[in-house]
């Protein structure tokens, strides 16, 4: 097919059309204006350097979650653990961040190995238990999101802080705030860990695509016997593929240690981001430069989101729902592959 | 005449590809209808359009005379129609009344009537004569048993039209002996039936008329009596074919595989290979006769490291290579084409450019510095591409979308280019068209000519026998006899795996 | 404490803990058994939390001690209904079963929001007046030892979960509908081939996971937050497919698991009132109930296997 | 429900006073503080004639952590003249956005932000929940009370220690079992700690759990259900949770709250931007409303207490606010309190 390529771009943007009129069917019926519903959105997304600012420092972790889980599904695990991983990466991140007093360029990327090893070592047990257990990987990981949960409140409150609920702030030499951003966007809170976000997708990229490991763990993701049989150690390349996962998510919440908060405190719940990538990752189908797209949808949603209740008396609640049908749009492309013929064919 | 099946100018389109062009096939009543085609020829396609699963682009469909549209599988069964498909439609988790019985369940107050349906199934398996354990489950069954399975399915809902897609393709000679059998019997009962085969000796046994198909067009429909495997096989492939391949005789040199006492356990922790001794010599090919399930899938996963050996040594060039790593033996210079090439042979999801360094991408040229180098990767490809054959539009297209014969030939240039010094060939021509069997063994002995150990696995008797110069006869895996091609016949190999003793002949 | 009494706090904490999963994961069982995976169980319960709870508010006055029965019912009816969604993206439309599974999630949460501020004006809903109490089963509750412990204190819904379970069993095991969806989802091209409508199948195993997963919802909505907002389901729907998982994809499994995960929350909570715990950072006792599972999983259950055709939509004719 | 008067109020010449909050993810019906905020903002609106929206009074709500810098600067971009920040949870966000905007005025509920243009608005729960320790102490059968804690962090071990002092100073014998639930949100938890412990014979359990309190409601609603002539008791939080325990049992209706502990957010609320309505901001101060402001102090709703028991109640108040009784607000200071005690 000729097609192919063009049907790549269009299906994704199809979906996410479609996903908008079907908001706004959902707020004609239920009596708001979408075009001032949409128009607040927008404007809440992008309307200045403020707000974009803002999407951009909310896309910055949503790359990351997105790149963790899809990750693991390229190597044909789901990592539903991405969640927990994103705070033990926190965690980790503030730990190196509030406890040394080192150059910059020491302390910085010190801090966000911190955040990539944590990650990595939570997503290193179920990728363990999974390799040589046939553990299921996704009630591990479900389990291991509590546990980062608990663990991580526990160690802010009595190591982290004086039996208090947040960190101290992390040294300026560990932070990615940028006054840069804060000057060019009006004080949002953009930081430097957007160039992060966007080099780890490269990273991505390059390790799935162009390496010689990226070889083999794709080859074990879709068939583990063809893998074993041509001599390529299976178990070594799950747990290599969870450890790398739970790295990206790791360095998400290095993104949120180090720059949006600067510090941590203890949750109440979970961020949401985790369990984000996962229709992040599958929104941009699984792949590096899809993800960067779906990540800004997402974080122009979210963002944008916030200006709906105030400007058009829209509830945020209405952004959840377009993005679950946007979802499912994505999800049934085979429906608008199919709608597309139809179309082609009628033209002819 | 009678026909019970007339399908008249069928056509088949998926997408642009024109799978069954305006061919007729017409089936009377109590005969054994042959249809015969290379691999893609199209024949499961025209089948699964008489049962149902396709709905045809064109043509008419009679049953008995009567214009029938057969919309679904449902719609064929009524019609008295039924299917034992290429690859089994099994359910493995499932008891082997279960499969029998999905779909028409006979039921007290709600519930499966399971001794009732038991009892079904033990009277119609005695009535044709095929030995099935109603409650055993099909992942636990031989593939003979499966077979029979099938059969009982289609019979269960009373079908007298039966369809059998390559029903020998993975049968032992005993086996498929035993299916003769049950289609004789079945054909006495007043059945008709239609059998896809590429087993020209088995046409020219049972079948009474064969329809010839040839790229998606129907070629002709013969009496069997009077044709002969020529003349087939030429106007199946276009060409004449040789079905003995001719070669040189062998010139053993130094042993290249020797296995010692070799103790191996099978996934139930049964030991299925037990106290194996075989050696296999540079320049020769040692063919392995055997009835399936005698530990030959265990003795090739333990000499390829895919399996643990229990005891006994295994050495390569004098070298032991028991209880590597799988990549340690591939370097040490074993090559292995599986017997499941879509379970072991490829990723399926992966370009057949790249599934041709599944075992070799890490080293140069094909990796430098850690980083795959796409050129040589596909410039290899494409060498493969060439001399093996393989039919696919280009060396990017997933190697799920070539057709089984394209994706054995694909596996055999991959390993045979690396040129290793044992070659395990299991299998190696299951399900494929003379043609495709004939390049196959070709290949096989070029290697052997070349000075490389061959070990064959093949349940097929004829394959053995042509291609190998000395068969060791595999028996509760132990090689119970080493005999001399040339010297033995089927019916001595056929009692030897049977497990009759034997006396002279060394066992080495 | 004597060891009795902690009994007697431990096992009716672990059957009302336990329920609420139980119904989900057995809905969990239902659509995986037929092939199609369900990980949007989160958000069948939130639909039918939220179902419950305006049902219950809304008709406490007309219907009387029957509403949270009827809230029940009509919270299986929209989880059906909702489910149709997944079923219709994932069979019918051929969608990676994951993503649509994510999309029921966002979806339910979204929409019950909505429509509580749409319906109420605020965040969240008031508390239902008419819920379920806690009952002592008659003659059984008098078994000494075990009637206190099993049959007293407890709620009608927990004994439904526990016999669904066991319903479940013999409906997949035992039918004709239950050989049919278990061939489906292990092999559906057989199934096709057999004349079993493998996509009839399929939708109905995801409005019976639709239905089990709102009735799960609404049981916990209704015993326990007693109203709904945005923390109602916070988290359960991930627990029952984990329950669903370690119990192998059998009812009486994920009951089973769905018990454990009760029992360990159980001893957690009561472990701090233990004298010898006492001293242990809460930490370890929060954390307690899931690292006994990840234990338990890698102890001695071990592997899983997930019915083969879970997660693969079904084309005709294609291999 | 379309906002009536859209967005186009914007800055210029202003007449009137605008005042505007972010909540936390709880919202501005979350039965607890930020509702209460809420309604002292709504009161503080109508009395001063000001219409809901921009130039007026405002809420956002934060979906998340990430959102309360983000909200707040949205209010600060609409003009707002003074901005509240609900929950200890926002003080850095609070912080953050008051030294980029330092001729704006903020105000911080529930922690301390150092900011000249920030007022700080905290409670003394400790004194409130010592007063409603009282009444448990007081009124316990069993000498066995609870007290649930949502997540254990420096607030909540405020409400903890206060009430564990009021109980010790009217009843030494009585023991106060604690549990965290480890979250704010589960309400089965809530319901499994409330099981075991009326189980165990406690029969006044203490929340400050938010909704996970809903469920020690649910099992003291349940219980009374089952054996209305059971003394089962709840003592709410933050607001008057009085409907919370409401019980119909065979047409009577019981209600197993026995008194909350209210703070008076709203009142904060509404003296703050008031003093700043009238030029009177107490920008970089921290304002502590405690017993004698009535700021805490235990609900309107005592039906269920005895006479003579708020009898006992108000002269513990007056001791506090007199400075007589210096009420623990952490563990440490707790452990030296009742060392006094016995
Ligand atoms: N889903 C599909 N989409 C496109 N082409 C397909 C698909 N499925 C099968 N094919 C085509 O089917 C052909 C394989 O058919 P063929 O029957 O020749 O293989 P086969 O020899 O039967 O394989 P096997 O040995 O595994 O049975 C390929 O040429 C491929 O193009
Ligand atoms: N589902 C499909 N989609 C697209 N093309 C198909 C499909 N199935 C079969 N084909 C095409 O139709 C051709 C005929 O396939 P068919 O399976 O009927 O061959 P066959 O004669 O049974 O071969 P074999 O001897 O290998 O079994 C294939 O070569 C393939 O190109
Ligand atoms: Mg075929
Ligand atoms: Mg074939």
């Amino acid at each position: 097919m000729k097609s192919n390529r063009l049907q790549q771009f269009l299906i994704p943007l199809l979906a996410v059309l479609l996903g908008m009129i079907a908001g706004s069917i959902v707020m004609l019926a239920s009596g708001y204006n979408p075009i001032a519903g949409f128009g607040a959105l927008v404007y809440g997304a992008f309307g200045d350097t403020y707000y974009i600012g803002e999407t951009i420092r909310q896309t910055t972790p949503y790359i990351l979650t997105g790149l963790a889980v899809a990750f693991a599904f390229r190597t044909g695990l789901f990592n539903i653990g991405v969640e927990g991983q994103l705070i033990v990466g926190w965690l980790a991140a503030v730990w190196v961040g509030v406890s040394f007093d080192l150059p910059k360029i020491i302390h910085l990327p010190l801090a966000l190995l911190a955040a990539a090893l944590a990650g990595a070592l939570w997503g290193l047990i179920p990728g363990v238990l999974k390799a040589y257990l046939k553990v299921h990987e996704v009630i591990i990981t479900i389990m291991m999101n509590y546990i980062a949960l608990h663990v991580t409140n526990a160690i802010i409150r009595s190591v982290l802080s004086d039996e208090g609920f947040k960190s101290k702030p992390v040294k300026e030499s560990a932070s990615l705030h940028s006054d840069f951003f804060d000057a060019i966007t009006h004080h949002s809170t953009m930081h430097y860990g957007i160039f992060i976000a966007v080099a780890a997708a490269f990273v991505m990229w390059f390790l799935l695509e162009r390496t010689t490991k990226g070889f083999e763990l794709r080859a074990v993701g879709f068939n583990q016997h063809a893998s074993q049989y041509a001599g390529m150690n299976v178990r070594a390349n799950i747990i290599l593929a969870m450890v790398i996962s739970g790295a990206f998510a790791g360095v998400a919440g290095a993104m949120e240690g180090l720059g949006t908060f600067g510090n941590i405190s203890t949750k109440a719940g979970f961020t949401g981001l985790g369990f984000d990538g996962i229709a992040v990752a599958l929104i941009g189908g699984n792949n590096a430069f899809g993800i960067l797209l779906s990540a800004l949808l997402f974080g122009a949603l979210k963002v944008g989101a916030l200006e709906m209740p105030s400007s058009a008396g829209v509830p945020t609640e209405l952004v959840d729902i377009i993005i679950a049908l946007i979802i499912f749009f994505v999800a049934s492309s085979y429906m608008i592959r199919w709608l597309l013929s139809r179309w082609q064919k009628g033209a002819e | 005449m009678e026909y019970v099946i007339e399908m008249l100018n069928i056509r088949k389109v998926f997408g642009t590809f024109v799978a069954n062009d305006n061919i007729t096939l017409q089936v009377k009543k109590g005969e054994i209808h042959a249809l015969l085609g290379e691999n893609g020829a199209g024949k499961s396609t025209l089948m699964n359009v008489l049962f149902g699963l396709y709905q045809p682009d064109g043509g008419e469909i009679r049953v008995k005379g009567k214009p029938v549209r057969i919309t679904d599988p449902n719609v064929a069964n009524d019609l008295g129609i039924g299917m034992v498909h290429q690859h089994f439609m099994l359910v493995d988790t499932f008891t082997v009344t279960e499969n029998i019985i999905l779909g028409s369940e006979p039921t007290r107050a709600g519930t499966i009537d399971m001794k009732r349906a038991e009892r079904e199934v033990r009277e119609l398996s005695e009535r044709y004569g095929l030995a099935v354990d109603p409650t055993a489950k099909i992942a636990d069954i031989s593939v003979g048993m499966q077979q029979r399975v099938e059969i009982l399915k289609t019979l269960y809902r009373g079908a007298d039209i039966l369809i059998f897609d390559e029903p020998t393709a993975v049968l032992t000679p005993q086996e498929i002996r035993e299916l003769m059998q049950i289609m004789r019997t079945l054909v006495r009962e007043g059945k008709s039936i239609i059998l896809i085969t590429h087993k020209l000796k088995e046409i020219m046994e049972v079948c009474d008329r064969v329809t010839v198909i040839r790229r998606g067009k129907g070629i002709a429909t013969l009496n069997v009596a009077e044709t002969n495997p020529n003349e087939l096989a030429a106007l199946m492939v276009g060409r004449e074919v040789q079905f003995t391949t001719a070669k040189k005789p062998a010139e053993p040199g130094k042993p290249v595989l020797e296995i010692k006492d070799l103790v191996v356990k099978d996934a139930r922790g049964i030991k299925a290979v037990n106290g194996l001794n075989l050696t296999v010599h540079a320049g020769e090919i040692v063919g392995i006769a055997g009835v399936d399930g005698n530990g030959q899938t265990e003795l090739i996963e333990a000499i390829t490291g895919l399996i643990k050996a229990e005891s006994g040594t295994i050495r390569l060039n004098g070298r032991d290579i028991t209880n590597l790593p799988p990549r340690k033996i591939i370097e040490a210079g074993v090559g292995h084409i599986p017997q499941d090439r879509h379970k072991h042979g490829l990723v399926l999801d992966f370009p057949i450019g790249e599934n041709m360094v599944l075992q070799t991408y890490y080293q140069p040229p094909y990796s430098k510095r850690g980083l795959l180098n796409f050129q040589a990767i596909y410039e290899k490809a494409r060498q493969l591409i060439r001399e093996f054959d393989v039919r696919t539009p280009d060396e990017y297209t997933k190697a799920r979308a070539l057709s089984g014969g394209n994706q054995q030939k694909a596996i055999i240039g991959r390993e045979v280019d690396r040129d290793p010094d044992l070659l395990i060939a299991a299998q190696p021509t299951r399900g494929l068209d003379v043609g495709a069997i004939e390049f196959i063994h070709k290949r096989l002995i070029e290697q052997r000519d070349r000075g490389k150990a061959v070990l064959l696995v093949s349940f097929e008797l004829d394959e053995v026998m042509n291609v190998s110069d000395r068969i060791a006869v595999i028996y509760e895996g132990n090689i119970v006899a080493i005999v001399d091609p040339k010297e033995t016949t089927e019916q001595e190999l056929g009692l030897l795996m049977a497990g009759s003793k034997r006396k002279e002949a060394g066992v080495s | 404490m004597s060891v009795y009494d902690v009994l007697q706090t431990i096992v009716p904490t672990t059957i009302f803990f336990a329920a609420p999963l139980i119904f989900t994961a057995l809905g969990g069982v239902f659509s995986e058994r037929s092939g199609v995976v369900n990980i949007g169980l989160e958000g069948l319960m939130t639909i039918g939390a939220f179902v419950g709870i305006v049902f219950n508010l809304t008709f406490a006055d007309r219907f009387g001690e029957w509403t949270p029965w009827l809230a029940l019912l009509a919270a299986m009816v929209v989880g059906a209904v909702f489910s149709l969604l997944h079923a219709v993206a994932s069979v019918t439309f051929r969608a990676d079963q994951v993503v649509s599974g994510v999309a029921i999630n966002f979806l339910a949460l979204g929409l019950s929001l909505f429509l509580v501020k749409k319906m109420y004006g605020k965040g969240q809903t008031d508390q239902i007046q008419v819920g379920f109490d806690k009952i002592d089963v008659p003659v059984l509750s008098d078994i000494p030892v075990i009637g206190p412990l099993l049959f007293s204190n407890a709620y009608a819904p927990s004994y439904i979960a526990i016999a669904l379970a066991f319903v479940s069993w013999y409906v997949i095991y035992k039918t004709p509908f239950g050989l049919r969806l278990r061939a489906v989802g292990e092999h559906p091209m057989a199934a096709d081939t057999m004349g079993i409508h493998v996509a009839k199948m399929r939708y109905i195993a995801v409005m019976i996971s639709g239905a089990l997963g709102g009735l799960g919802g609404a049981v916990y909505a209704t015993i326990i937050s007693r109203d709904f907002s945005h923390a109602t389901i916070s988290g359960h729907g991930f627990m029952a497919l984990a329950a669903m998982i370690f119990g192998k994809w059998h009812p009486i499994g994920a009951m089973g698991a769905a018990l454990f995960f009760g029992l360990a929350q159980s001893l957690s909570i009561v472990g701090q009132t233990i004298p010898f715990l006492k001293n242990v950072p809460t930490v370890y006792l929060l954390i307690a109930p899931y690292a006994l599972t990840i234990l338990a999983l890698a102890g001695f259950i071990g592997r899983a296997e997930a019915p083969k055709a879970a997660g693969t939509p079904y084309i005709k004719g294609k291999r | 429900a379309c906002g009536g008067q859209g967005g186009n109020n914007a800055g210029g010449g202003k007449d009137t006073f605008s005042v505007a909050m972010v909540t936390d993810v709880g919202g501005i019906d979350d039965k607890s503080f930020n509702q209460s905020a809420w309604e002292g903002l709504q009161k503080f609106g109508k009395d001063n004639g000001l219409e809901k929206g921009r130039g007026g009074y405002d809420y956002l709500q934060s979906s998340s952590d990430a959102d309360y810098a983000t909200n707040l600067n949205k209010l600060v971009r609409s003009d707002f003249d003074l901005i509240f920040g609900i929950g200890y949870l926002m003080g850095d966000a609070v912080k953050e956005v008051a030294k980029q905007n330092p001729k704006k005025h903020f105000a911080i509920v529930d922690t301390v932000v150092d900011e000249p243009n920030v007022a700080s608005i905290t409670f003394k729960e400790h004194e409130g929940s010592f007063l409603v320790g009282v009444v448990a102490g007081l009124m316990t059968k069993t000498n066995k009370i609870g007290f649930v804690g949502g997540m254990e962090i420096p607030l909540i071990e405020k409400f903890e220690s206060g009430f564990r002092a009021g109980v010790k100073a009217v009843n030494p014998k009585a023991t106060v079992e604690v549990q965290y639930a480890g979250a704010f949100d589960q309400a089965d938890k809530g319901k499994a700690i409330a099981s075991s412990m009326y189980a165990s014979g406690i029969d006044i359990i203490y929340h400050a759990a938010g909704a996970t309190g809903s469920g020690v409601f649910s099992e003291a609603k349940d219980l009374k259900k089952k054996d209305p002539n059971r003394e089962i008791w709840v003592i709410g939080v933050d607001k008057d949770q009085a409907p919370e325990g409401e019980v119909k049992v065979g047409g009577k209706t019981y209600n197993v709250t026995l008194t909350s502990m209210v703070k008076r957010v709203d009142v904060a609320v509404y003296d703050t931007a008031k003093r700043a309505k009238e030029g009177d901001f107490p920008g970089g101060k921290t304002i502590e409303y405690g017993l004698p402001e009535n700021g805490v102090g235990i609900a309107p709703t005592q039906d269920n207490i005895p006479e003579n028991v708020l009898k006992t109640v108000d002269e513990w108040k007056q001791k506090i606010i007199k400075g007589e009784v210096k009420v623990p607000t952490n563990r440490k200071e707790y452990e030296q309190f009742a060392a006094t005690i016995k």
